[in-house]
């Protein structure tokens, strides 16, 4: 029905939160109806990689391509390449440093400190944090490290008592906070950069107290959330349905309608089980049908027009 | 001729299936032209370094899993000396960066020799010696490179006396990845010291006895794997600007393009040139792939195939010809 | 040729050698001083609660270290556990939400041994490299198991109660694991030592055109040998999929070059024909303490990385020289 | 004397662990002399020529060369002292053609060229790799590589142990001259034939110990067997078997019987039978299609023509297992091609056992010791080491190989080339076994270089030529000369020089065994 190819290249495979990125670009598109073909580079590689891929797209004579960078300034040549051949350029998830590229993002650095904040709050502004990184290198990661950093400046009297890197990898983050929690030393709080559910888990296995924990809006730790009895805990939203908004991006620009700036910022929101209200939100976000791993914001307001059904099937225009 | 190799007519059939590939991607997308070649030897770049730097050891009998976390370890190093630098100071970084891989990968050689531990549990070790090392670099993506040295490999190389038309197929990335290969493979080839390298892979008793200093030459081939992944690493800078210190998909992709290149795990046997072939014939087969649009998700089942298909076939014919 | 040994052996050369002729005790004492090191940099950390843990973390790793064990004793390599073991565990956390369990066991199955006969036939018959082969067959499985995810995004997933409880769950503070765990361990022991297919590993390992002149039918040997080791990765998922409770797609690939590390600290010759199966146990127990240990102390990412490559190597070339002593 | 010595060792030792393989050995060797080590299997005569030439360190002594003390750390530190080896194994680099070994190496080509046409190979290609070539091809350019940088001292490790009589005639004559110019040869052989036409000098190990040096003249050969041996009390002189102990009528159905036999274009139309309780000996110069006859009747290789029939039933084999459950044994010749090398003793015997389906399971661990412990019994297998088979010596590695294959009662037993490399002590109980066997009602096929063994054990003769059977005579015509000339084509009556070997003047009273 549509008219137009949309190029995609993401650099991380096999993770909820690109998946629903990815299944969020594949439902706008087809629910937007302006789609022709959607081209999906998807698959785990680094900037040359991605590099690779966006000349490839190039080849391929796309009209716009969404990507989520592997690093800000690693694909410049390659974005500046696609604008010079025309093509309407969108970066989700993260900033590029391509100045012709427009940008939709989660702003990482507002996740971790929002989630910092709150949690040095609720530890009454002292003690000690149990911080629980993503994968040493990433530029997601350093983004939110700046954020927490921010939060604990705030609070000089929270001390990080043990800072790891859980690579994002759930088994790795598990047997992490297990060795931790027989180390017995004592700890008031614990961040998690998304890998939220497992340490709960572990929380509750080794029966150690159930210090307030921070996470993503994954559905798996929203359930918990809610679920677990003595569990105090929130979840920042990061979503994956970011990429959706990518592609309405990139819609606009091709039928003309560019936007006021060359950045949009998706601010992150945080639901808590502390209080009533935010119990309310939890209880309206919280979605047991869905992978535990997938945010539960699946979807943005003003940006992403698809259905619940559409996001889940995963289907894009032609499939 | 009866001793015109077999492995000889292996690298002419896997040319001929990059020029099948090659007329398979006109047929899909006609308009493939000079540019797109351009950013398959671009593409290619990296990979054929990291190539390169585990044939060396393979042809060796030893294997190297840290190819490339030493990409990553030397690309950071690049990246991040250069950040902020003159343009001239790279003229340093580049030479100082290359020596570092080639001591590095000397180091690499001398544990195996020390130690006697198997190269592959050695290399095992050294790529989280590296990776770490790498981290300790830059802790994330950054740093930059020198324009002169990005240029170097963007865009083609006029040459005198040849028509725009056929200068536009030779990007300076291939020409960059020639002459880099060429300067060190050739006269290695040539050498005695070459000859030592595939004595000791093919039998490491026979040429210690044949008076081959046996230790020597793994520790330099070794140095030289090391050497051509600090080419891989700076092609990396090069080509993205940056330096990343989490290893990129190298390793593996190094194996199997080595192994479709009819180069023996084992040693001994095979060259340079069929790797790099097999690696443009697997950047091909990927620019087909995203051409065609196929699901992503089914990309990996065909890359697999395709290694699995195609060493099987060798096997196959192996073993023919040994009935014979 | 008999030596009367005249001169009395000095004391140090003794108790290396004392230590060749029982290449474990190094490791147990490599161990115990990992965990010594432990207590002293955190003291009170070894108690029953980690040392359950510790076992837990340590059951699957040494699982898969058996793949690896087994398969290199016949000098290939199994880098395909880590796709097998997550293909398993993912489609029985998805397809028990349908499913009858042993149906959904059955389904979780299927891969597994599909995958090892494909990788048996591709190493015994048509002579492909394990490491190439088993590298080939992982990518594949690993496309379909995205392939396959589609398909279920829809249903969800849980993880059966059987499971976690085998996974996680604690009896009088000893690991449930251990019971699935202890009889497999005896069974693969028993199997290298006292069985005419043990015996076989090793003697195809150490001389293949020798076992064929005994009538030795290596395609035979070695595709039962890697449906084996491929059942056995799948059943590591499913124990893995119970510790960690949480499906991915990538839930045992970190597993996979520690299990191969856990196999050659263990004392398995990765070129074929020595090593046995306790030695690798220990390995995984080191390694398990190992990051931990690393886990504690307080330094960069970076620099933890380079410690854990130095003492894997360090380790495997001071046992190397312990053993040569023969 | 006053000539000082070209290379003189002594006092040399080298310690395994615990074994001792060398003690105290000690070798002088003059110019101009071909000089014999000697010594039973697991003497240390390998392991003294490899560290002559540094390819191992010694533990202990001290060598001389031309009166200069020198360390010889590697292969190449003794190539610049001008000592040049071939080793037992081949050195060649398997992947490399043979001219790019001469570029490593740095040997001169035409030199080479030169030797190897002297050597008895007219026809060879330099570009040809080197893993094409036949083994005893390989052992002569091995040798000829070394002539051609003209060393002062060779080594020859058992040189002419896997060769067919004609290379090794030529190696023998080509030695001679090296010492007749005034270089110096080390020869390890145990052919007394050989050493005692070639020969000037041997020195004797024992143990790990040189026992004495001997000059060789007529009927020295009983004190060398003296030396060798010690107090070990072996009957070397075993006569030609007598006709009592000759194999009863053969029966009306032969064990097996070959007919017609191709493979490729090795092997051509070769029909024989063998009878239970008969040992027939195959007499063959290299590469006549004796190993793929062997390799054919073990299931090693398809046959491309012809049939073989076991006990009257056509038989077609494609693996050894075939061959196995028919009842027919494959003893290699190379050892390392037969056994695991790091496994024990025990698991090396009872591997066929183990090898059948059926048997993938519990292993019964009683009865399969007593079979191993009777097997081991019955061959005298030195068990010291027997943790690890790499660890006994070479005889004894050999013993293993059918010990393997006598536990398992196969009922026709393929020899090739059984006794190759063996101490006479060791030979002779082979001989004794293989006869048992033939007493028990096994059928024996047996292949030898050594022509002498033929009338030792043998119950026939089956010649093999061009790939064709050209002569099948009973074992009371089979002395020595006429074997020669059946082995080389030509009619069993006919008179001819083919070489020292041949002449009955030159070497049938010398050998050891022919006098009765
Ligand atoms: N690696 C080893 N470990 C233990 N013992 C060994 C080892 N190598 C050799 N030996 C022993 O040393 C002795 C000498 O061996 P060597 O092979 O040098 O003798 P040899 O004279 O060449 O005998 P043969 O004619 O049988 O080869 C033998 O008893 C052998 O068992
Ligand atoms: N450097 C070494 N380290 C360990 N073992 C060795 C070494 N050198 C030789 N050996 C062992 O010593 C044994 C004796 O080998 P050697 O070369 O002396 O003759 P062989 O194989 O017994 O043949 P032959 O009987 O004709 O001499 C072999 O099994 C070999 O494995
Ligand atoms: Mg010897
Ligand atoms: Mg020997």
């Amino acid at each position: 029905a549509g008219k137009y190819t949309i190029g995609i290249s993401n650099t991380v495979q096999g993770n909820g939160w690109r998946e629903e990125m990815v299944c969020a670009m594949k439902a706008q598109a087809l629910a937007s109806g302006e789609v022709a073909k959607l081209n999906i580079a998807h698959r785990n590689t680094d900037a040359a990689g991605q590099l690779e891929d966006i000349r490839n797209l190039i080849s391929a004579k796309v009209d716009a391509i969404v990507v989520n960078p592997a690093d800000p300034a690693g694909i410049k040549a390659g974005l500046e390449e696609a604008t010079k051949a025309g093509i309407v350029v969108v970066a989700v998830d993260q900033a590029v440093t391509e100045p012709s590229a427009y940008i939709i993002s989660n702003n990482q650095e507002q996740y971790a400190y929002l989630g910092a904040k709150w949690l040095f709050g609720q530890m009454g502004g002292k003690g000690d944090v149990f911080y629980m990184r993503g994968a040493a290198g990433a530029s997601a990661d350093s983004d939110r490290d700046k954020g927490f950093k921010k939060a604990l400046a705030e609070f000089p009297d929270v001390k990080v008592a043990q800072e790891v890197f859980t690579g994002w990898q759930q088994d790795q983050a598990k047997q992490q906070m297990l060795s931790f929690l027989a180390t017995g030393t004592p700890i008031n709080g614990v961040w998690t950069s998304g890998i939220d559910n497992v340490i709960v888990d572990a929380l509750v296995e080794s029966q150690a107290p159930l210090v307030p924990v921070v996470g993503a809006d994954n559905a798996g730790f929203v359930g918990q959330l809610s679920s677990v009895k003595g569990l105090v805990g929130a979840a920042v939203t990061n979503p994956g349905s970011i990429g959706g908004a990518g592609v309405t991006l990139a819609l606009q620009i091709l039928d003309g309608k560019k936007p006021a700036q060359q950045t949009v910022l998706v601010e992150p929101q945080l639901w808590e089980n502390a209080t009533e209200e935010g119990k309310a939100k939890l209880k309206a976000a919280a979605d047991p049908s869905l992978s535990p791993e997938w945010p539960v914001s699946i979807s943005i307001p003003d940006w992403t027009t698809y259905t619940k059904e559409q996001i889940v099937a995963c289907k894009g225009p032609g499939e | 001729m009866s001793h015109f190799p077999r492995r000889q007519g292996w690298v002419a059939g896997l040319f001929a299936l990059f020029v099948a590939l090659f007329i398979i991607t006109k047929l899909i997308q006609p308009a493939y032209g000079s540019g797109d070649f351009g950013s398959l030897a671009r593409a290619v770049l990296p990979y054929a370094f990291a190539v390169a730097a585990q044939t060396v050891v393979v042809i060796a009998g030893g294997i190297d899993l840290s190819v490339a976390a030493m990409m990553a370890l030397t690309s950071v190093t690049a990246a991040s000396m250069m950040a902020g630098a003159s343009e001239e100071y790279a003229l340093f970084v580049v030479p100082f960066v290359l020596a570092m891989g080639f001591v590095l990968g000397a180091v690499n050689g001398m544990l195996i020799v020390v130690t006697r531990v198997p190269d592959i549990v050695v290399t095992l070790a050294t790529l989280f010696v590296l990776q770490g090392a790498a981290l300790l670099v830059l802790d994330a993506p950054g740093g930059a490179a020198a324009e002169w040295l990005k240029g170097l490999i963007s865009g083609t190389v006029p040459i005198t006396g040849l028509p725009d038309s056929i200068d536009a197929w030779v990007p300076k990335a291939l020409l960059v990845l020639i002459v880099c290969l060429c300067i060190i493979w050739i006269p290695l080839r040539r050498s005695r010291l070459g000859l030592s390298i595939y004595a000791i892979g093919s039998s490491e008793l026979a040429a210690f006895r044949s008076g081959v200093p046996v230790a020597r030459t793994r520790i330099i081939a070794y140095a030289l794997s090391g050497l051509f992944a600090a080419m891989g690493g700076l092609a990396l800078t090069m080509s993205t600007g940056i330096g990343a210190p989490i290893p990129g998909p190298y390793l593996l992709a190094s194996v199997a393009a080595v192994v479709l290149g009819g180069v023996a795990l084992g040693g001994g046997k095979g060259g340079l040139l069929g790797p790099i072939v097999a690696v443009f014939v697997l950047r091909l087969v990927r620019t087909d792939l995203t051409l065609l649009a196929i699901d992503p998700n089914v990309t990996a089942i065909i890359e697999g195939a395709i290694m699995v298909a195609v060493v099987m076939f060798g096997a196959f014919i192996t073993m023919r010809g040994r009935q014979q | 040729m008999s030596t009367t040994a005249i001169t009395p052996v000095p004391f140090g050369r003794r108790v290396k050698r004392f230590m060749a002729d029982r290449p474990l005790i190094p490791l147990v004492i490599l161990l115990v001083i990992l965990v010594v090191i432990l207590q002293i940099l955190r003291p009170g950390i070894v108690n029953e609660r980690w040392i359950a843990n510790t076992i837990k973390f340590a059951i699957p790793l040494a699982i898969l270290a058996g793949c690896q064990t087994m398969t290199m004793l016949t000098g290939g390599i199994d880098l395909s556990v880590g796709t097998v073991a997550t293909m398993s565990a993912f489609i029985m956390a998805t397809q028990v939400v349908n499913q009858d369990p042993a149906v959904a066991f059955l389904l979780a199955m299927m891969p597994a041994v599909l995958i090892g006969l494909v990788n048996g036939i591709g190493v015994g018959v048509f002579r492909v490299h394990p490491l190439i082969m088993t590298l080939g067959t992982s990518l594949i499985g690993t496309g379909c198991l995205q392939v396959y995810q589609r398909t279920v995004i829809a249903s969800g997933a849980k993880i059966p109660d059987f499971l976690a409880w085998l996974g996680t769950g604690l009896t009088w503070g000893i690991p449930n694991a251990l019971l699935l765990f202890v009889p497999l361990a005896a069974l693969i022991v028993f199997t290298l030592a006292r069985t005419g297919f043990g015996r076989l590993l090793y003697a195809v390992g150490d001389n293949e055109r020798a076992t064929r002149l005994s009538g030795v039918q290596y395609w035979q040997v070695i595709t039962a040998l890697y449906v084996i080791s491929s059942v056995l990765a799948g059943i590591t998922g499913l124990l893995y999929i119970g510790l960690i409770k949480a499906p991915s797609l990538s839930l045992a690939e970190p597993l996979v070059l520690p299990s191969v590390a856990a196999a050659v600290i263990g004392g398995t010759s990765i070129f074929g024909g020595r090593g046995g199966y306790t030695g690798t146990i220990i390995g995984a127990l080191i390694l398990t303490v190992l990051t931990t240990l690393l886990t504690i102390l307080q330094m960069p990412e970076g620099a933890r990385r380079i410690l854990f490559g130095l003492i894997v190597l360090f380790v495997t070339a001071a046992y190397l020289r312990i053993v040569e002593e023969r | 004397m006053t000539t000082t010595p070209l290379l003189d060792a002594s006092g040399v030792a080298k310690n395994y662990g615990a074994v001792a393989a060398l003690r105290n050995a000690s070798l002088s060797v003059l110019p101009g002399e071909v000089h014999a080590l000697m010594g039973a299997n697991g003497a240390g005569k390998s392991t003294l020529v490899k560290i002559l030439t540094g390819a191992i360190p010694a533990n202990a002594g001290r060598i001389l060369i031309r009166g200069e003390a020198r360390d010889i750390r590697s292969p190449a530190a003794a190539r610049r002292a001008g000592l040049l080896p071939v080793y037992q194994e081949p050195s060649l680099i398997p992947d490399l053609d043979v001219l790019s070994n001469l570029r490593l190496t740095g040997t001169p080509v035409e030199p080479f060229r030169a030797w190897v046409r002297e050597l008895g190979i007219p026809d060879l290609d330099i570009r040809d790799t080197a893993r094409d070539i036949p083994l005893a091809v390989l052992r002569v350019l091995d040798l000829a590589r070394a002539l051609a940088v003209e060393p002062d001292v060779l080594l020859l490790d058992e040189m002419t142990a896997a060769l067919p009589a004609n290379l090794a005639e030529k190696v023998l004559e080509v030695v001679r001259r090296q010492g007749d110019s005034g270089r110096a040869v080390i020869f390890i052989s145990h052919r007394f034939v050989e050493i005692s036409a070639l020969c000037d000098r041997a020195t004797v190990l024992r143990d790990g110990e040189t026992v004495g040096v001997v000059e060789i003249v007529p009927g020295v050969e009983e004190k060398i067997v003296e030396l060798m041996l010690g107090t070990r009390i072996v009957k070397t002189h075993v006569a030609a078997r007598s006709a009592a102990q000759k194999a009863a009528p053969a029966p009306a159905q032969p064990r097996l019987a070959v007919r017609n036999l191709r493979v490729g274009t090795k092997l051509n139309d070769v029909s024989f039978d063998l009878a239970d309780g008969e040992v027939a000996g195959v007499v063959a110069l290299e590469g006549q299609g004796q190993d793929e006859l062997f390799s054919a009747l073990a299931g090693s290789i398809r046959p491309s023509g012809g049939t073989i029939e076991v006990d009257g039933q056509t038989a077609k084999f494609s693996h050894p297992i075939d061959a196995i459950r028919a009842g027919i044994a494959y003893v290699p010749g190379d050892r390392a091609e037969a056994l695991a090398m790091q496994r024990s003793v025990r698991e090396n015997i009872a591997l066929p056992f183990s090898a059948a389906l059926r048997n993938w399971g519990p292993i019964n661990m009683r009865r399969e010791r007593a079979k191993v412990v009777s097997a081991i019994e019955r061959l005298q297998i030195d068990t010291r080491a027997q943790g690890e088979v790499q660890r006994l010596s070479g005889g004894n590695q050999q013993k293993v190989t059918i010990a393997r294959w006598i536990a398992a009662d196969a009922r026709t037993i393929l020899c090739f080339d059984p006794t190759r490399g063996i101490d006479v002590g060791t030979k002779q109980e082979i001989y004794h076994l293989v006869r048992e066997l033939a007493g028990n009602g096994k059928s024996v096929l047996f292949y030898t270089s050594e022509l002498e063994e033929v009338q030792r054990v043998c119950d026939r003769v089956i010649v093999i030529f061009g790939g064709r059977v050209v002569d099948i005579f009973p074992v009371e015509e089979a002395d020595e000369p006429a074997l020669m000339r059946a082995a080389y084509g030509l009619p069993r009556g006919a008179k001819a020089d083919i070489g020292i070997l041949a002449d009955p003047t030159a070497n049938a009273s010398d050998a050891p065994g022919a006098t009765p």
